[in-house]
């Protein structure tokens, strides 16, 4: 049975991707079913697995076999049951307690980590000797790595109006802006295709057989 | 109406239809185009290659359905070198949806090496929510981050848990992310605050904006990017999978993009739309 | 005296025997800028490769228990297992082959854990934070003394102007996608900042400006702004409440509806400012070939670079930001951009000092930068 | 009391995630230890809260009959199995109010929540962000246009990047002589990720970065607001 059942599984699975794809021809009852069971089971796994893989074992469970060594965590419980008033219009300003909680903390560790990683370091790894390197490639490569970022960040410099020397300078920023969202845009496009091919391979394997999954 | 501009007024679905064929043609009938080794990917390799006997690492599923046709083949890759290798792997998921990812990518491994003993060379832990907060939580206490794996086992009862505290008792990381939180996240605290080697594989979408991380710093040890990068790592370990089998499916539809991209601007010019709207 | 001697000749003979292979120089010193719940421990074992690296630790130097085996080519540690700070341990290394017998061993050495008050390493970014801190806060208040703060004018919003005096020409109408995003995305924030200057255009100029919009929130507050432009011109009767309009939640379906908008209504010229997913292409095509002329604006990485190719302008990143605040003149924004300005002239300071101390080859600005 | 004390427990959290950056020493590193366990388990009601949240929008666009309102009874269907099923027999690791179900595994083959994850959600999932191949195949035809400087480098770089990241490019270029490798166009891919294209995005990293400071500060020290709601 569990064969037949799985059989009918993949059944299922190129129908609702048949679903998706009549979006392709146009706007349709078909798709708009499928696109509502895709957030709902979706809604679904997100509600069980938050309660199995966090509220049980993180709190119910220190709270229900140990609560003398865990007294504190009715603290963040209560918390929780706050946010939780967010869809209670009449007590839904209780959830601000528990939401500024969650938006200090992140607020706090992002300043900090981004700043690190993604200022000083990158300050850091930009300050280089442009005269020395093993062949003329990266010693280019060098010189690109410095002119690029500075004038990149020229470009979003908005103090200074962006005219002579100055806007020369941001002129070249957004060359290696444009550069870089060209790669982008590679990367992008080999990415959509990807997912494409792994639905092909589903279909033409897994479904058809035609093809070894 | 000129040529061009029937061209141009051509039916997307005709578009559509044809970007189909493009992919599932190649699929079928394999055209086996070579395939070149990337300096990134190889990086990842030579980390998950040169570490210690007996290493402890710690893969993160940070990515759902959406993109497991990119991201699946990599953890599979990653999964099968580090057990091919004798390490002890705990995976854990900053998505909900990762924990089966994770799951699925071990139950494949498996048939390859059935040996593999759950809590003692592998461990699910399960799903975390939190990002940047809990992985910098993990970087304290990960004992108190997972009391319990994804089968609610408590953590003391796991045995290659026992000589795990935190992220620094792992010899590198290796983050499998399709978003946000993912690699950026486990780059900023992992490495940057605990200095835990992290490498990584991503969607393709994400490797330009992760690529300053590939440093001097080594902020991020390397980058496996999108199918490709999967692929070559399936090339490396001569373990090839679905990611090396789409290569030429991929390489098709490219092509035919760029066949789109020089048409339509062929047309745009030929046509002389580029002269009627300048504002 | 001989046989003083004799036993002293049998002692170092015996004693080498014994300590031979003992001589492998172990330090151990407390893990510097942590809670004091680490001790590192180095050694410099030159032999024949063991199997394992025993590591043993003692409370008192006397009794002491095995804490971990570690790999063979490692040459140092950081022990962090349940020290104390503020605690004396003492340790000693084995060296093992294969059948557990000792090739070697350290002496015993001791160690006190300690916790600091400051992690020095950290000292860059405090003194970032500081500056950076020091300035956005600072420009913050001197913008809401009332100083003028001088913001260049993005090169995008002219052309603003310029569509809506082109739709007006040609009596079409305009069409504005604040993103799929809800009022708690800031980008939606800075899209709707520039709604607010678009509509005032539209409402002296007196032509049709559409906005379908995709979250609850969202609608009642661009309504409250397109409403509240038409009054600032004084033409509060002109604003029809419909032309602004929630289609649906769901991303494609929003898009569908967007879409079928612009293929009637034929916009002069499309604005997308706000947060975008994939439907930002979709979105960019259909309005091209429309012919409308397209504006845009996203802090979205992967979306800007199909904006760059479908629209006519596009605001990149930040540059989005800094429309919205040049447009809305609020000292949090103005201030805090100026400060961000100051911490980029900050930055392309130090790479130019850096680089130039460099090629000196003096490197103490990046070996200060890097934390280590 | 609605507004202030939030504001007060939004500074204090934050500061004290700063200060324990820079401060080993206890308390500093127990207490945002202890804050951020919370927040895990804050997180986690607050997924709850989105989850409900859309289950509340949806029950009330079907009770206000608004357009389409009979494809929301889809949602939230599907919303409601997926958790009664998800509570009675448990996920793949988990038991349920009703155990393993194993009449129901034998008969599926796994767990019914995990029949309908693997089935449904993964296809669906997979197929609903496949159909962007094809609006990207599309777009490039009818949309993406070198009308300027910017767009053309643009379209250049993104076709290098595109030809060099697959064996198109190997086998258009391969037969350059090997001291002309640098034309290669693998070659001049490699080169454009290595170097060209991180520029662009280092400089934007550290100008988003400056912005994420910014942002930070300003909601630690109460200037921003937003994200309280309402007025």
């Amino acid at each position: 049975m569990a064969l037949t059942m799985e059989r009918l599984g993949v059944w299922i699975g190129a129908a609702l991707t048949f679903a998706i794809y009549s979006f392709l021809y146009k706007d349709n009852p078909v798709y708009k079913i499928a696109e509502q069971i895709f957030v709902g089971i979706s809604a679904g796994y997100w509600f069980i697995y938050t309660i199995f893989n966090i509220l049980k074992p993180n709190l119910y469970t220190p709270l229900t076999s140990d609560f003398g060594n865990n007294t504190l965590l009715v603290l963040p419980a209560i918390l929780g049951i706050f946010m939780l008033c967010r869809l209670v219009p009449k007590i839904n300003w209780v959830s601000r307690y528990a939401i500024s909680v969650v938006v200090g903390t992140t607020a706090g560790l992002a300043l900090i980590r981004t700043l690190q990683s993604d200022v000083i370091t990158q300050m850091s790894e930009t300050i280089m000797n442009p005269f020395s390197g093993p062949n003329a490639a990266v010693i280019l490569g060098k010189w690109i790595l410095i002119i690029g970022t500075t004038t990149g960040i020229i470009y979003f410099f908005f103090s200074k109006k962006h005219t002579g020397a100055f806007g020369a300078t941001a002129k070249l920023g957004i060359v290696f802006l444009m550069i870089s969202f060209g790669a982008a845009f590679g990367y992008t496009v080999m990415a959509r295709i990807s997912l494409l091919i792994g639905r092909l391979q589903y279909l033409l394997g897994e479904w058809l057989g035609i093809i070894q999954p | 109406m000129s040529f061009f501009e029937k061209l141009m007024k051509i039916d997307r679905r005709i578009i559509f239809l044809l970007i189909f064929i493009g992919v599932a043609v190649p699929l079928i009938v394999a055209l086996n185009f070579t395939l070149e080794i990337t300096q990134p990917v190889r990086k990842v390799y030579s980390l998950v290659e040169d570490a210690d006997d007996g290493a402890y690492i710690l893969l993160s599923f940070d990515y759902g359905p959406s993109t497991k046709p990119e991201i699946q083949p990599m953890a599979i890759a990653v999964l099968k070198h580090a057990f091919e290798r004798d390490y002890k792997v705990v995976c854990s998921a900053l998505w909900p949806m990762g924990v089966l990812m994770c799951s699925e990518a071990i139950e494949s491994v498996k048939e390859e090496y059935p040996n593999i003993e759950y809590g003692v060379d592998y461990v699910n832990l399960g799903y975390k929510a939190g990002g940047l907060v809990t992985i910098n939580h993990m970087g304290k206490n990960m004992r108190e981050t997972f009391p319990t794996d994804a089968a609610n086992n408590p953590i003391s009862e796991i045995p290659i848990m026992d000589n795990i505290k935190n992220l620094t008792n792992f010899d590198f990381i290796v983050g499998f992310s399709s978003g946000s939180p993912g690699l950026k996240q486990w780059v900023q605290v992992a490495h940057d605050a605990y200095g835990v080697p992290v490498a990584g594989g991503s969607t393709a979408v994400q490797v330009p904006s992760l690529s300053p991380y590939l440093n001097r710093e080594n902020q991020l040890e390397g980058l496996l990017g999108g199918l490709k990068g999967a692929a070559e790592y399936e090339k490396l370990i001569a373990s090839p999978g679905t990611a090396v089998k789409g290569m030429d499916a991929q390489s098709i539809a490219h092509l035919l993009i760029i066949i789109f991209i020089t048409i339509g601007n062929i047309g745009y010019f030929v046509t002389g739309k580029y002269k009627q709207k300048r504002l | 005296m001989k046989k003083i001697f004799v036993f002293c000749v049998l002692l170092f003979l015996f004693g080498s025997s014994v300590w031979a292979s003992s001589n492998v120089p172990l330090t151990a010193q407390d893990h510097p800028d942590d809670d004091g719940s680490a001790i590192d421990l180095s050694w410099k074992y030159e032999g024949e490769l063991p199997f394992s690296i025993w590591i043993e630790r003692s409370k008192d130097g006397k009794d002491f228990e095995l804490i971990s085996k570690i790999a063979p080519a490692k040459t140092y540690i950081t022990d962090g297992k349940n020290i104390k700070p503020g605690n004396q341990y003492y340790y000693r290394l084995k060296f093992v082959d294969a059948q557990s017998n000792i090739m070697a061993s350290t002496d015993i050495v001791k160690a006190k854990s300690e916790a600091q008050w400051f992690n020095s390493r950290r000292t860059p970014l405090l003194v970032m934070v500081i500056i950076l801190s020091a300035a956005i806060l600072y420009f913050i208040l001197s913008a809401r003394k009332g100083k003028h703060l001088f913001i260049r004018k993005i090169a995008g919003l002219d052309t603003i102007e310029e569509a809506v005096g082109r739709a007006t020409e040609l009596g079409k109408p305009l069409l504005f996608v604040p993103g799929i995003m809800d009022l708690d995305n800031i980008q939606t924030l800075a899209g709707l900042n520039i709604l607010s200057h678009l509509a005032k255009k539209v409402a002296k100029y007196d032509s049709t400006l559409y906005v379908p919009v995709s979250k609850s929130m969202v609608l009642s507050t661009a309504k409250e702004i397109v409403k509240e432009a038409y009054l600032k011109v004084g033409r509060p009767d002109a604003f029809d409440s419909d032309s602004v309009f929630y289609l649906t939640d769901d991303q494609f379906g929003y898009v569908a509806g967007v879409d079928g908008i612009i293929v009637r209504e034929k916009p002069a010229a499309t604005f997308y400012l706000g947060a975008f997913y994939a439907e930002s292409l979709i979105l960019a095509e259909t309005g091209f070939e429309s012919g409308a002329i397209q504006i845009a604006g996203t802090a979205m990485p992967s979306q800007i670079p199909f904006f760059v190719a479908a629209c006519d302008y596009t605001l990149i990143g930040e540059e989005l930001f800094a429309a919205s605040a040049y447009l809305s003149d609020q000292p949090n924004q103005l201030g805090c951009l100026k400060g961000q300005d100051v911490g980029k002239a900050l930055i392309l300071i130090t790479i130019f000092v850096g680089i130039i101390l460099d090629i000196f080859g003096v490197n103490i600005i990046t070996n200060f930068l890097q934390m280590k | 009391m609605k507004r202030q004390f939030p504001l007060v427990i939004t500074f204090v959290v934050g500061m004290l995630v700063i200060v324990s950056q820079f401060i080993p020493h206890q308390p500093f590193g127990h207490l945002s230890d202890t804050l951020e366990s919370w927040f895990l388990i804050i997180s986690g009601f607050a997924i709850l809260l989105g989850q409900l949240n859309l289950l509340k929008v949806n029950i009330i666009k079907i009770h206000r009959k608004v357009r389409n309102w009979q494809y929301y009874i889809v949602c939230v269907v599907s919303f409601v199995v997926m958790i009664t099923i998800g509570i009675l027999w448990g996920t793949q690791d988990q038991p349920g109010l009703l155990g393993q179900g194993s009449a129901l595994v034998s008969f599926f083959g796994r767990k019914p929540f995990d029949y309908i994850f693997k089935h449904f959600f993964e296809n669906l999932s997979a197929t609903m962000f496949s159909l962007l191949a094809f609006f990207m195949a599309s777009a490039s035809y009818r949309a993406f246009r070198a009308r300027n400087l910017e767009s053309s480098l643009l379209l250049i770089s993104a076709v290098l990047v595109m030809l060099g990241r697959t064996t198109i490019g190997t086998w258009l270029t391969g037969w350059i002589p090997e001291d002309l490798t640098y034309l290669h166009i693998p070659q001049i891919a490699n080169f454009i990720m290595k170097y060209l294209q991180k520029t662009g995005q280092r400089a934007i990293m550290i100008c988003a970065g400056l912005g994420i400071v910014g942002s930070s500060l300003r909601i630690i020290l109460g200037i921003e607001r937003s994200y309280l709601g309402g007025k």
